[in-house]
């Protein structure tokens, strides 16, 4: 990896657990409504596996689809932060022009396909979208991010053995932080290594790594989306890790310990990637000082500016976006004789 | 014209359309290598290929979530449940991800996928596999639903249900696939929309989808008989449906019956009278009447299940009471 | 009588039914050891053990065919669904195998289950958080549908749900939880069958269910400023509906409303005024009207999302349409 | 073994083969109606496995639960097979008083907790029977018989996975036929060997046996229904095996060749273990033919005599059964002030 990529993703992953930091806030401020699930502690995942994806190419970029902690996935993959901040802010600019909130982020434009409520509902539509990459023709691939919780849902088993019947190329992420909302995983699941799901059940390729270091899932990710780009077949992918914050603003923690929240925190993949890179000389503590200060003017005075200035939708456009605004009358339009 | 069964009439919009546009798909248990439980993609494995008419493992929710998910990347499937029942198991993926995509994206993406499948009673297949449900559909925003009540339109809807950008379900009946009737040889279309006279008349309105069109038509037979013309609306879409159909209809016979095969209460017969009442009230001469199945699950019994279910008699004997002639 | 929120009236009920009867469980997801997303279930982990207090992975459709499972040789689980929209999930196994297996099997066999989950829209949570579906699981003959309006029913329902033999839907409310009302402190059941006049009035009837009880009580509140003496009936029971109730209400003022939190068409709505429309068209002085939520998937943004759903206010206005007031 | 059961147990094949033989006649006359699925060649499967079940204690059995190919599993439980014929003729005394015809045979007082037509459906139901007999304290199991297709719904994948979470006694019984309708398991499924799917992906134990030998599955069924008391865990059995017959009645066959079937009838369940008694002595041709003509008369003059005869339901009675028949008025009285 060369340096200045290093502090790029450096500061990529400062930048989404400050802009996380700030959507908790602007909760309390009340600018957010609904249900708000914060990604801090599991940042180098979702950072390293698509810093590995081909993005940046607009509609040229795999397609991504997550659940509901979906902010980071979708600025990652290329949605702009300040349309995923006024999204949250229900305004007429953001992402899903206010109408989806903090669980259904979507930017088409960058193939970020969605954020879902249901837990386990993107597996198939994950597969789908690459059915139909692979149908085009391209070498595209799906690449699905979902929970340890989520793979007890029947759709995990009927689209993995779907998706491995078809050969269809989809990556699916695993992001293991050990819990459905308060649920333990060794309460809920007969085989908590994810990635043993898989592999004979299914024969699907999969591998487990750790997923508090960038630089681990950096690697990991590359072997698999090249594997699954090449070979137009799925893989797997388990990374273990932690979430910081509760499941989501709710959320009272009653069910974990406070020795077990230290013991992640020591595994901070932003702290650790710092110390790193302090090491090797790339970056001092000031840099990172600095650093942070710009991310918080630009989060202050670009993100929730435009957040806040932005206009909200329409009431008179309440029904639009139910159906096709402009269907063919051939199809819809008055009947033929 | 040519004399064409109800199923041949989905195969060939099938075929037109998958030779027309490499990106539409059929998806399905048993459609390819078997041809389908009703011959709905007789011959296409061969003609298309494994990769375009695809054998689906039995797993509903998942295959029917992964033709919406094809449909967001500009595919156009068409899904086959084969029967009614077994749609409840996809019920998540069309009412919570194909009916809401669109909207919750803030209309960058849509999923323009047809569903298919027979709802209805055949003969004796008992609770679990006589569903109708079309009240379960019709009630989900952004979705169609479409009954094509013969070939004409079980042809020309599939037609442009496939070129439709939202998502489509098209309920079929199992009693139906073999019903025949002329069409044209060439291409057309038939709209989603609307609903349609299919047969005039000025002493009462019988209104039906599907099946019950049928019930309808053989009851007005019976009722000219009688000297009673009724006349008979099919309703053709149960999402978005054509009240202004309904109104004008009723405001020339005033007197007014919907046939619906789903168990009430709530369903097709509750919203069409609401309709009328919220519509054309003071137009009514009459207390409007609903027939529909019997609020059990469905006997194995024949008699029994014949209890169950709405017949033309039932229907002929509604009009009557509706005229208050009984 | 002591002062009682509406989740710890179900909390109550859950444990002296578990105090009482060790067939008696609860199932779903975070009722253990977190307690239930609403309290439901708070401290009973502790009291009654996991292996009657049970932690589910996210696997809906199955868990809750496991209850159904134990509860045909006994048990009587409860299960919780931690929000209805997730209750798609498993409505295959409700409505394919819960409420037909006494049915299919001449009554050999029951499913003694009770299902309580939130429906109804909080406050942006978007569409695949704001589903109501009341309309899914009232049309499906076999099931019992009820709907408590507060603490009381919250309480005596869900103990008469729990001993009942059929198995019972329970829709509670997310807006509803915190909801207290004085109740007596010794045990008792409320019947679920059977609408309540909850407020007597002589002008216009003013009909809901859940949630919308409270806008109707609203608006009576308002309506009687006006001089207009509105009743107010708790449907409480949307499977069976007890029609009685309703005639004999409209009888008396002649003209009528109903509330319901559902996207129209199709649901509470229109089966409420078919059903009038079939018992008492002719007492009826005006055209019933409904009172329902726009046909859109519910939009995050708080503005859309207000005007999505039905308020005190639309009942107030409607009920002026009504008598012709405005 | 002994003797007399290996005898018994070939009469109880042959009368099994002759009343789904008698089935498809009766069929062909519109006697039967709705769908028919023949069990005809996986005879030694649910005979070998229910033989070692526990039986002939009415409401002490295990718990047996299948799908539509339902008869013979009801019947080896212990339904009698003149009411199992009469439900098929829709009869008033039929199993399931003519409500649920061939696909939906109960028999509760055998704890044959019936037949299903939604594929994969049982699998929930049969862990929720475990469950209930393992909280009662009874010694009970839970047995779910389905076919290798039912292994592709979500259903499978989450009780799987609860009921190794849980412990409960239930043992999966999956009747390997090759074929889901038309559609073969190559064609559906990534894992055609099912138990491999189960044994790393939910820690259940499992294994897979001839299924048409029933001396090998009295042998193995033996050894997995005391695992799954004694450990009260479930199990999970597979028997490769095949249907002689097409999936229903309406059913040309036309998706395998007459290679195959000629094949797997070289392995006719009845037709070697005939061979082997011939064989070991204890029986002649001629007592099985005599045997054979014993049970035709069985079948005509007592279970085909009794359906015929016995009379339909009232057509009053159609909303019976529907929901209770005498609930506690305090549940379902008029409302108390
Ligand atoms: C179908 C469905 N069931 C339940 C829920 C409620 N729920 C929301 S998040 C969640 C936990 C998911 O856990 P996991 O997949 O591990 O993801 P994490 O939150 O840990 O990122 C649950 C149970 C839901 N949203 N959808
Ligand atoms: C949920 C559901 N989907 C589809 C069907 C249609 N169907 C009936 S039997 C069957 C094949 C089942 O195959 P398998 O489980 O191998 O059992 P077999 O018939 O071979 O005994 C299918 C697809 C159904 N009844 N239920
Ligand atoms: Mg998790
Ligand atoms: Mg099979």
């Amino acid at each position: 990896m060369k340096d200045a990529d290093k502090k790029r993703l450096l500061r990529e992953m400062i930048f989404f657990r400050r802009f996380e930091d700030r959507c908790f806030e602007a909760y309390m401020e009340r600018k957010i409504g609904g249900f708000l699930h914060l990604y801090s502690g599991q940042e180098a995942v979702a950072t390293g596996v698509l810093d590995m994806a081909r993005t940046g190419q607009g509609e040229k970029n795999d397609y991504v689809i997550t659940g509901y902690r979906d902010h980071i996935h979708a600025i990652k993959t290329g949605a702009p932060a300040r349309e995923v901040m006024a999204e949250l802010f229900g305004k007429e600019t953001g992402s899903s022009k206010g109408r989806g909130g903090s669980m259904h982020i979507f930017d088409a434009s960058q193939n970020f396909m969605g954020g879902y409520a249901l837990v386990g509902q993107p597996f198939p539509l994950a597969a789908g979208l690459a059915m139909g990459a692979k149908h085009k023709g391209t070498d595209q691939i799906a690449i699905c991010f979902l929970g340890d919780g989520a793979n007890n849902q029947g759709t995990f088993h009927e689209t993995l053995n779907m998706a491995s019947v078809w050969n269809l190329p989809v990556l699916f992420v695993c992001e293991n932080n050990g819990y459905a909302i308060g649920t333990h995983i060794d309460r809920s699941t007969a085989q908590p290594e994810q990635y043993k799901r898989v592999d004979t059940a299914y024969n699907i390729k999969s591998s487990q790594h750790d997923g508090m270091n960038i630089e681990t899932v950096l690697k990991e990710a590359k072997k698999a989306i090249d594997y699954v780009r090449k070979e137009q077949k799925p893989y797997f992918i388990e990374f273990m890790t932690y979430r910081f914050r509760g499941h989501s603003m709710s959320d009272a923690k009653g069910y974990r310990t406070r020795d077990e929240e230290l013991e992640w925190e020591q595994r901070d993949p932003i702290k650790n990637f710092s110390k790193n890179l302090i090491k090797e000389g790339l970056i001092t503590e000031q840099d990172i000082k600095a650093m942070e200060k710009e991310i918080d003017d630009e989060i202050e005075n670009d993100i929730i500016k435009f957040a806040e200035e932005s206009p909200e939708p329409k009431v008179e456009e309440l029904t639009r976006y139910v159906l096709d605004d402009n269907p063919d009358p051939r199809w819809v339009g008055p009947l033929q004789k | 014209m040519a004399e064409t069964a109800y199923w041949e009439a989905i195969r060939r919009a099938h075929d037109e359309e998958m030779a027309r546009d490499k990106m539409v798909i059929a998806m399905g248990e048993d459609i390819g290598v078997a041809g389908g439980t009703y011959k709905a993609t007789l011959g296409l494995y061969d003609k298309y290929g494994e990769d375009r008419v695809i054998d689906c493992p039995i797993s509903e929710n998942s295959y029917t979530g992964i033709g919406i998910g094809a449909s967001m990347v500009g595919m156009r499937p068409i899904i086959e449940i084969m029967s009614i029942n077994f749609a409840l198991l996809a019920l998540d993926t069309i009412v919570n991800a194909a009916a809401k995509i669109r909207y919750m994206s803030g209309g960058q993406l849509q999923c323009p996928i047809v569903m298919r499948t027979p709802g209805g009673t055949a003969h004796q297949l008992a609770a679990q596999h006589s569903a109708r449900l079309a009240r379960m559909f019709m009630s989900t925003s952004g979705l169609r639903v479409v009954t094509p009540r013969g070939p004409l339109d079980a042809y020309g809807m599939l037609k442009s249900a496939i070129r439709s950008n939202d998502p489509v379900i098209i309920i079929e009946h199992e009693q139906m696939y073999n019903l025949k009737e002329d069409i044209p040889e060439e291409e057309f279309f038939r709209s989603l929309e609307g609903a349609e006279v299919v047969r005039e008349g000025t002493d009462i309105t019988l209104i039906g989808y599907n099946y019950s069109v049928h019930l309808c038509l053989e009851a007005a037979k019976r009722l000219e008989a009688d000297g009673i013309s009724a006349e008979v609306v099919d309703l053709r879409a149960l999402k978005p449906i054509d009240r202004e159909t309904i109104r004008e209809s009723v405001e020339k016979t005033h007197n007014v019956l919907v046939a619906e095969e789903d168990e009430a209460p709530v369903g097709v017969g509750s919203e069409i009278i609401t309709g009328i009442i919220e519509d054309c009230f003071f137009a009514l001469d009459s207390q409007p009447v609903r027939i529909h199945a019997a609020d059990v699950p469905v006997p194995y019994n024949a008699k029994l299940e014949k209890a169950a279910i709405p017949h033309a008699d039932d229907v002929y004997q509604g009009a009557l009471k509706v005229l208050g002639k009984i």
